[in-house]
C-alpha cells in the first residue's frame, strides 16, 4: 500500500511540477499564434458555457416535475438568424487573423538564412549553407530569420517543432518552406509528426537554439571542411556542368552567374522565378523548365544526384556570382574523359570530388 | 428537388403512367445516330487541322483543338443523354440528378485543379 | 405527477405480438436470406457491434502501450498495425455503417410509412459485401496486418510497406459499394415510397439527415473508391500516378482520398444529429424548434461538405491560395452545426423534460459534440492549425465528434429504439449508470489529449518524450472507464431480450408513424398504409389521438 | 390514424409487394439506376482529375504517347460502341413496343458490337504489351527518345523526346490503362450482362409490358458509351498535326 502510494505521490509530484498547457513560446510567431489560439479558447468556453447553461437551465425549469405540459414553439427566426450571424461573425474574423499568421509562418523574409533539410524514413538531416551536417538536431541562432528548405527522400514526413509554433510536410519530389526566428536560446522538440512507417516514432530530434556568438562557435566547431556551395562546385564539375553552363559566347547553356532569384522566361513562354525550387526543377527535369533561346539538350540528373547532391548545387548556383567560379570548374572538366550532352551518359564516378555520398552510385 | 419538395408522392394508376411515359420513336434514335457519327468524323477531322491558339496573356495560350474536341464530346454526350437516355422526357427529378453528378463531377475538377494551378502563384 | 414519459402497457396482462418480423419465419436461413429491412438491420446490428469491439479491444491496446513513454507492450511496427485497424475498423466496419445501416434500415421506411426499402435486394446484397469486407478486414488482421495508417498515405502505402495493403485496400473497396447501396436505397426509398400525405416538411429530421448523409455516400465513395484502385494499380504492376520518381503527384492522391474522406466524417455524423433530434424532442414533448433551419442545415452540410476536403492538407504544401478558399469555406460548414447545437437546446425550452437513457446520452452528445464541433475551428483556421494538427489535438477532436457525438447519438438511438425493436424495455436505472459512466470515461479519455497534443505530442506515436506521460496515464485511466461504459449496455441490453418489460407501442408518447404500430412490427410494418394527416412532432395530434383511443375503447 | 383504402384491382405479377403501384416501382428502380450512374460519374471523375493534371504539366509526354495509340482502330471503337448505343435504343423500344423478335434482334447487335469493341481493344493492348508501353517494371522509353525506330511515331512526325519529359510517358500510359481498362471492366460487366438479357428475352420476359430491366440496363450502356465519347478524344486525338 505504502508502495503504491509513494508512486502516486511522485505522480502528483511530477504532474505538477511539469504541468503546461502550451508548449513554450520560443519563436517569433509563437506569441502571436497562442494569441489566435486562446481567443479561439475563449470564444469556444463562452459557446460551451452559453449551451451548457442553457441545457441545464432549461433541464430544471422544465424538467417533467416543474413544467408538466409543454408549450409548443414553432421557431424563431430572429433568434435563428441571431446563432448562425453570431457564429459565422466570429469564424470568419478566426478565418482572417488565422490566414494571415498562415501566410506569415510560409512566406519567409528576404533575409532569412537557409538551411536544408531532407527528411528520410526514419531520420533528419540538416544542411547548413558552412557546410556543417547534422542528423535529428538542428543548431539555430536567436535573433535570426531562419528559412527551411524541405524534401523529403521517401515518404511524406512533417518538420514540427511545437515550441516554435511551426510545422511543414516534407514531400518526395518538390521544396516545401517554412520559416521562424527564433527567440529564446534553449533545447526544444523536434519531431515528425505525418505518419511514416515503422520507426515514425522515433524520427525525433533536438532544436538546439543559441545565442548568436554561441551559434558561430558552433559552427566553427562543427564544420566539416567545406561549405555547401563548395561541395556543389565540386559535383557542378564533376557533373561537367560547365560543359554548356559557362560565360562562353557560344555556351549551350544559360549563363548561371547572378540567375538566382531574377525572372526566367521560358521557352513554352510565361517565366519563372528562379528560386530553390526552380532549379532544382532545372536539373532534374530540365526540359520542362527550358529557358528562352536555348536548345533543349541538357540531360537530367534525376535518379543521378542525391536529395543532398541537388541542395549542394542549388546553394552553389545561388551564390555564384562571379564567372571566375565557373571557369575553376570548366578547367576540371576538361580532366574529365568524355563529352557531355549524352543523355544516358552515367554520372561520374569521382568520389573524392563530389562530396559525400551526393552522387548515387 | 425544389419541385419535389412539398409534393406527395404520386399515386398514379399504371394507365396514366402509360401515358406520361414518353416513346421516342425510332426515328429520332436514327437522326442522333448519324449525328453522333458525323461528331466522331468531325472530332478526328479536326484532330488534324491545327486550330491555333489564343494568346490571353504572356504565359497564357489557349489552345482551339483541346477545347473543340471536348465541346464536340459534350455535345455528343449530351445527345445521347438527352435522347438515348430519355432525360429529355423524363421527370424534374432526372434531371436535377444528372445535373447534381455533373456538379459535383465539376467541384472535385474545378477544385482540385485550383489547387494545382496556383502553386505556382507568386507569395505574398 | 411522475417525472417520466414512459407508458408501459399493464406488464401483468401484456404480451408481445404473436405476429412481428422477429416470429415470422424462423431458422438461420430465413435471416440470411431475408429482404426485409427490420431484419436486414438487426443483422447489421449484430455484425457492427461485433466490429466494434474489436476495433475497441485495439483502442484498448493502444491506450496501454501508450501508458508508458517506451514502446514496451509492443514493437513500434505492431503498434503501427494495431492503430491502423482500429481506425480502419472503426470506420469503415462501424461509424459509417452504424447509424444508417442500424437504425436506419429499420426506421426510415417506418417513420415515412412505408412497407420497405425501395430495394430489398440491394439492402441484402450491402450488408453481403460489408460481411464480405469485415471478414477480408479480419482476415487481413489475422495474416500480418497493415501498417499505413487508414488514410494509405502515399508513396507510403505504395512504396515503402511490406504489409497487406492490397487486401486491406480490397476490404475498404467492397465496403465502400456496401455504403453507396445504402445511401443510394435511402435517397430512392425518401423520394419515392412515402406515405400519402407524407410531405418532404413533414418528415422526421431522422430521415432528412439520412437523406443528406445518403447524398455524401452516393457522390464521395467512389471516390475513394478509384484512389484505392490506382494505389493498388500502383502497388502491383507500378502504375505512376501518384509517384513522385515517375513524375505523379501524391498531393493528387490526398485531393482525392479527402474528397471522400471529408464528407465521410459528415457521413458519420449526420445521422446522429437525426438520431439527436428524434430524442430531444421526445423527451422534451415539444415540436423541434426551427424544424426547417434543422432539415436545411442537414442538407447545407451535405453540400458544402463537398467543398472542404483540403483542410486536411493545409500543411502538405498545397497552394496557399487553395488553403485560403478551403479555410473560408470550412468555416461556412462549421455554421450549420452551430445552428443545429442551439436549434435543439432550445427545443427544451418551454418542453416538459424527462431524464430516461437516451436523454442522458442526448445531453453528453450536445456538450461533447460542441467542444469537438469548435476545436474543429482550430483546426479548420489556417494559422492554428500549422500548430495543432498532426497531433493528439486532432486525435482528441475527432474523437470528441465521432465518440463523443456518434457513439453517443447511436447509443441514445439504440436505447430510444429498443423498445420498437425488440418489444422489450431495456433497464433503466443500470443503463442511466452506463452513460454515465460512459460520459465521464470520456472526458478522462479524450480530454487531456487536448492538452497533450497542444503541447505538441504528434499522432500515431509508439513512444514518446517522458514528459507527456501523465497526461497519457490519465487517458489511458479514462479509457478503462469508458470500455466499461461501453461493455454494460451490451450485457443488459442482451438480458432484456428476455426479461425486459414488455414495451406497448409507443412506451415514449412519441409521434414518429414507427410509433404507431406494434412493437415488434409486422414485416410489412404496418398493417395498412398509414395517410400522414399532421405534422412531424405534433404532440398535441397524439394527445388527440389518446383520446380517441381512449373516448372508443371506453 | 385512418389507412389508406387499400388497392383493390389485381397488381401485376411482375409487382413486388412493397410498392404500392407498378408505376411506383418503376420509378424507383429507374431513380436508382440514375443514383448509380452518379456514382460511376464520380468514379471516372477522380481519373479525368488526374488527367487533366498530368496533361498540362507533361503536355509533350501525352502528346508523344498519344500518337502511339492507333487512331484507326480508336475511331473504329467508338462507331462500335455508338452504333451498340443506338442497337440498345432501338432494344428498349422494342421491348416496350412489345416486339419480342426485334429485342432479341437488338440485344444480340449490341452484343456483338461490344464484344468487337472488346476485341478491338485486345489488340490495342496487345500491341502495347508486345512494345512495352505498360507502365511497370518492363515499360521502355524506345518509341520516345528514338522515334525513328518506332512506325506509329515516325507516321507522326514525333521529335525525340528529351529523357526527363519521356520518361513522363509512363505517367501517360499509366492514365491510359487506368481509364480504358476501367472502361473495359465496365463493358465486361456489360456484355456479361447482355448475354443474360438474350437468353430472358428470348423466354419473352420483357415484352410483357415490365421493361424495366431493360430501359435500366440501357442506361448503363449509355452511361459506358459517354465515358468513351470523352476516352476518345482526350486519349487519343491529341495534337495530332
Amino acid at each position: 500500500m505504502s508502495h503504491i502510494s509513494q508512486v502516486l505521490w511522485q505522480f502528483l509530484v511530477k504532474w505538477l511540477t511539469d504541468f503546461a498547457l502550451y508548449p513554450p513560446e520560443a519563436s517569433k510567431i509563437a506569441p502571436q499564434m497562442d494569441a489566435l489560439y486562446f481567443f479561439m479558447v475563449l470564444v469556444s468556453l463562452i459557446g460551451l458555457t452559453i449551451v451548457i447553461l442553457l441545457v441545464t437551465s432549461f433541464s430544471i425549469l422544465y424538467s417533467k416535475k416543474r413544467h408538466p405540459v409543454a408549450v409548443q414553439i414553432e421557431g424563431s427566426t430572429l433568434l435563428e438568424a441571431t446563432w448562425t450571424i453570431i457564429p459565422l461573425g466570429l469564424f470568419l474574423i478566426m478565418f482572417v487573423w488565422g490566414a494571415l499568421i498562415y501566410f506569415r509562418v510560409y512566406t519567409p523574409p528576404a533575409n532569412a538564412m537557409n538551411i536544408y533539410v531532407v527528411g528520410k524514413q526514419w531520420m533528419w538531416k540538416a544542411e547548413h549553407p558552412g557546410g556543417q551536417h547534422e542528423i535529428n538536431s538542428l543548431h539555430v541562432p536567436t535573433g535570426q530569420p531562419v528559412q527551411l528548405t524541405l524534401i523529403s527522400q521517401d515518404v511524406f514526413h512533417s518538420f514540427s517543432i511545437p515550441a516554435f509554433r511551426v510545422k511543414r510536410e516534407a514531400i518526395p519530389g518538390r521544396y516545401t518552406t517554412v520559416w521562424f526566428e527564433a527567440t529564446t536560446p534553449g533545447t526544444y522538440h523536434l519531431f515528425c509528426t505525418q505518419y511514416c512507417g515503422t520507426e515514425h516514432s522515433h524520427m525525433i530530434g533536438d532544436i538546439v537554439v543559441m545565442t548568436p556568438d554561441d551559434f558561430k562557435k558552433w559552427l566553427a566547431s562543427s564544420t566539416s571542411g567545406a561549405s555547401l556551395a563548395q561541395n556543389g562546385e565540386r559535383l557542378f564539375a564533376s557533373l561537367s556542368c560547365a560543359a554548356c553552363h559557362n560565360t562562353r559566347p557560344d555556351a549551350r547553356g544559360p549563363n548561371l552567374v547572378n540567375v538566382y532569384g531574377t525572372k526566367l522566361a521560358l521557352s513554352s513562354g510565361g517565366s519563372v522565378l528562379a528560386d530553390d525550387a526552380y532549379l532544382r526543377e532545372a536539373i532534374l527535369n530540365p526540359l520542362q523548365h527550358l529557358t528562352q533561346g536555348y536548345a533543349p539538350i541538357m540531360p537530367t540528373y534525376q535518379g543521378q544526384v542525391s536529395e543532398e547532391g541537388v541542395i549542394a548545387l542549388v546553394e552553389y548556383i545561388k551564390n555564384l556570382n562571379s564567372d571566375y567560379r565557373v571557369q575553376q570548374t570548366t578547367n576540371t572538366t576538361e580532366l574529365l574523359p568524355e563529352s557531355v550532352g549524352s543523355p544516358q551518359r552515367p554520372a561520374p564516378a569521382e568520389k573524392k570530388s563530389a562530396g559525400q555520398g551526393m552522387v548515387k552510385q | 428537388m425544389t419541385e419535389e419538395l412539398g409534393k406527395t408522392v404520386d399515386h398514379e394508376s399504371p394507365e396514366i403512367h402509360e401515358r406520361e411515359h414518353h416513346v421516342v420513336s425510332p426515328r429520332i434514335y436514327i437522326m442522333i445516330l448519324i449525328a453522333l457519327l458525323v461528331g466522331t468524323a468531325i472530332t478526328v477531322w479536326a484532330s488534324y487541322v491545327d486550330l491555333g491558339e489564343w494568346h490571353v496573356a504572356p504565359g497564357l495560350n489557349i489552345f482551339w483543338n483541346p477545347i473543340v474536341a471536348l465541346a464536340i464530346a459534350c455535345t455528343k454526350a449530351t445527345l445521347v443523354v438527352l435522347f438515348f437516355m430519355h432525360v429529355k422526357y423524363g421527370t424534374k427529378l432526372t434531371k436535377l440528378t444528372v445535373g447534381a453528378g455533373v456538379f459535383t463531377f465539376l467541384v472535385l475538377v474545378g477544385m482540385t485543379l485550383s489547387d494545382f494551378f496556383s502553386r505556382a502563384w507568386g507569395r505574398w | 405527477m411522475s417525472t417520466t414519459i414512459v407508458s408501459l402497457p399493464d406488464q401483468s396482462t401484456a404480451r408481445i405480438p404473436k405476429m412481428n418480423f422477429i416470429s415470422k419465419e424462423k431458422g438461420l436461413l430465413s435471416w440470411l436470406l431475408t429482404g426485409d429491412h427490420k431484419r436486414i438491420a438487426m443483422l447489421y446490428l449484430v455484425s457492427i457491434t461485433f466490429f466494434f469491439f474489436i476495433g475497441g479491444a485495439l483502442a484498448g491496446l493502444i491506450r496501454l502501450e501508450l501508458l508508458t513513454p517506451q514502446s514496451d507492450l509492443m514493437a513500434t511496427d505492431t503498434y503501427n498495425k494495431v492503430f491502423t485497424m482500429h481506425g480502419i475498423i472503426m470506420i469503415f466496419f462501424f461509424l459509417v455503417p452504424s447509424v444508417p445501416a442500424t437504425l436506419g434500415n429499420f426506421f426510415i421506411p417506418m417513420m415515412i410509412g412505408a412497407k420497405d426499402l425501395a430495394l430489398p435486394k440491394i439492402n441484402l446484397l450491402s450488408w453481403y459485401l460489408y460481411m464480405a469486407a469485415g471478414t477480408l478486414g479480419l482476415y487481413t488482421m489475422m495474416t500480418g496486418g497493415v501498417d499505413t495508417g487508414w488514410t494509405f498515405t502515399t508513396p507510403l502505402s505504395t512504396h515503402y510497406v511490406n504489409t497487406n495493403v492490397l487486401t486491406t485496400g480490397i476490404a475498404v473497396f467492397i465496403a465502400g459499394f456496401s455504403s453507396i447501396f445504402t445511401g443510394l436505397n435511402f435517397i430512392v426509398t425518401i423520394h419515392k415510397m412515402r406515405a400519402p400525405g407524407m410531405t418532404w416538411f413533414r418528415l422526421p429530421l431522422f430521415v432528412w439527415s439520412n437523406y443528406a448523409a445518403s447524398i455524401l455516400m452516393v457522390l464521395g465513395t467512389p471516390v475513394l473508391a478509384i484512389a484505392i484502385v490506382l494505389v493498388a494499380l500502383e502497388r502491383t504492376i507500378g502504375i505512376g500516378v501518384f509517384d513522385p520518381t515517375k513524375g505523379g503527384d501524391p498531393l493528387l492522391f490526398q485531393h482525392l482520398f479527402w474528397f471522400y474522406s471529408h464528407p465521410a466524417v459528415y457521413i458519420m455524423i449526420l445521422p446522429g444529429m437525426g438520431v439527436i433530434s428524434e430524442t430531444v424532442s421526445t423527451f422534451s414533448r415539444k415540436r423541434v424548434f426551427g424544424y426547417t433551419a434543422v432539415a436545411f442545415s442537414s442538407v447545407a452540410i451535405a453540400v458544402f461538405g463537398f467543398f472542404v476536403w483540403a483542410h486536411h492538407m493545409f500543411i502538405m504544401g498545397i497552394s496557399n491560395y487553395s488553403t485560403l478558399i478551403f479555410s473560408l469555406l470550412t468555416m461556412l460548414v462549421a455554421v450549420p452545426s452551430a445552428i443545429k447545437i442551439f436549434n435543439w437546446s432550445f427545443t427544451l425550452y418551454k418542453g416538459s423534460i424527462t431524464f430516461e437513457t437516451p436523454m442522458m446520452y442526448t445531453f453528453g452528445f450536445m456538450g461533447l459534440f460542441t467542444i469537438g464541433g469548435l476545436t474543429g475551428v482550430f483546426l479548420g483556421t489556417s494559422g492554428t492549425d500549422i500548430h495543432l494538427t498532426e497531433t493528439y489535438f486532432i486525435v482528441a477532436h475527432f474523437h470528441f465528434v465521432m465518440v463523443g457525438g456518434m457513439l453517443m447519438a447511436f447509443l441514445a438511438g439504440v436505447h430510444y429504439w429498443w423498445p420498437k425493436m425488440t418489444g422489450r424495455m431495456y433497464p433503466e436505472k443500470i443503463s442511466q449508470l452506463a452513460a454515465l459512466i460512459t460520459f465521464i470515461g470520456f472526458n478522462f479519455t479524450f480530454f487531456p489529449q487536448f492538452i497533450l497534443g497542444t503541447l505538441g505530442m504528434p499522432r500515431r506515436y509508439a513512444s514518446y518524450p517522458p514528459e507527456f506521460q501523465i497526461l497519457n496515464v490519465f487517458s489511458t485511466a479514462g479509457a478503462t472507464i469508458l470500455g466499461l461504459g461501453y461493455l454494460l449496455p451490451i450485457l443488459y441490453l442482451t438480458w432484456s431480450l428476455k426479461y425486459g418489460e414488455i414495451a406497448g407501442n409507443n412506451p415514449w408518447q412519441a409521434t414518429g408513424l414507427e410509433w404507431q404500430t406494434q412493437s415488434p412490427p409486422l414485416t410489412e410494418n404496418f398493417p395498412e398504409i398509414p395517410i400522414m394527416d399532421h405534422e412531424a412532432y405534433d404532440y398535441e395530434w397524439l394527445d388527440g389521438q389518446k383520446e380517441k383511443e381512449v373516448a372508443s375503447v371506453g | 390514424m385512418e389507412a389508406v383504402e387499400t388497392h383493390q384491382h389485381a397488381h401485376p405479377p411482375y409487382q413486388r409487394h412493397h410498392f404500392e403501384t407498378y408505376a411506383q416501382q418503376n420509378d424507383a428502380t429507374n431513380f436508382a439506376m440514375w443514383l448509380f450512374l452518379l456514382t460511376e460519374i464520380m468514379f471516372f471523375g477522380g481519373l479525368f482529375t488526374a488527367y487533366l493534371i498530368y496533361r498540362n504539366w507533361y503536355y509533350p509526354a501525352f502528346v508523344s504517347g498519344s500518337h502511339q495509340l492507333n487512331i484507326p482502330l480508336g475511331g473504329l471503337n467508338t462507331l462500335l460502341l455508338i452504333t451498340s448505343s443506338f442497337t440498345m435504343a432501338m432494344g428498349v423500344w422494342c421491348a416496350e413496343m412489345r416486339k419480342k423478335g426485334a429485342l432479341v434482334l437488338c440485344l444480340i447487335l449490341t452484343f456483338v458490337l461490344g464484344t468487337g469493341f472488346l476485341v478491338v481493344k485486345t489488340f490495342e493492348y496487345k500491341e502495347k504489351i508486345e512494345k512495352h508501353h505498360v507502365p511497370g517494371f518492363h515499360y521502355s522509353l524506345q518509341s520516345f527518345l528514338a522515334p525513328e525506330t518506332d512506325e506509329a511515331a515516325t507516321a507522326a512526325h514525333d521529335k525525340a523526346l528529351p529523357l526527363d519529359m519521356a520518361r513522363h510517358t509512363e505517367v501517360y500510359f499509366s492514365l491510359y490503362f487506368a481509364m480504358t481498362g476501367m472502361h473495359a471492366m465496365h463493358m465486361i460487366i456489360g456484355v456479361a450482362i447482355l448475354a443474360f438479357m438474350i437468353v430472358r428475352a428470348q423466354a419473352g420476359a420483357y415484352t410483357t409490358g415490365h421493361v424495366t430491366f431493360v430501359e435500366n440496363f440501357g442506361l448503363y450502356w449509355h452511361f459506358v458509351d459517354i465515358v468513351w465519347i470523352f476516352l476518345f478524344p482526350l486519349l487519343y486525338l491529341i495534337s495530332r498535326h
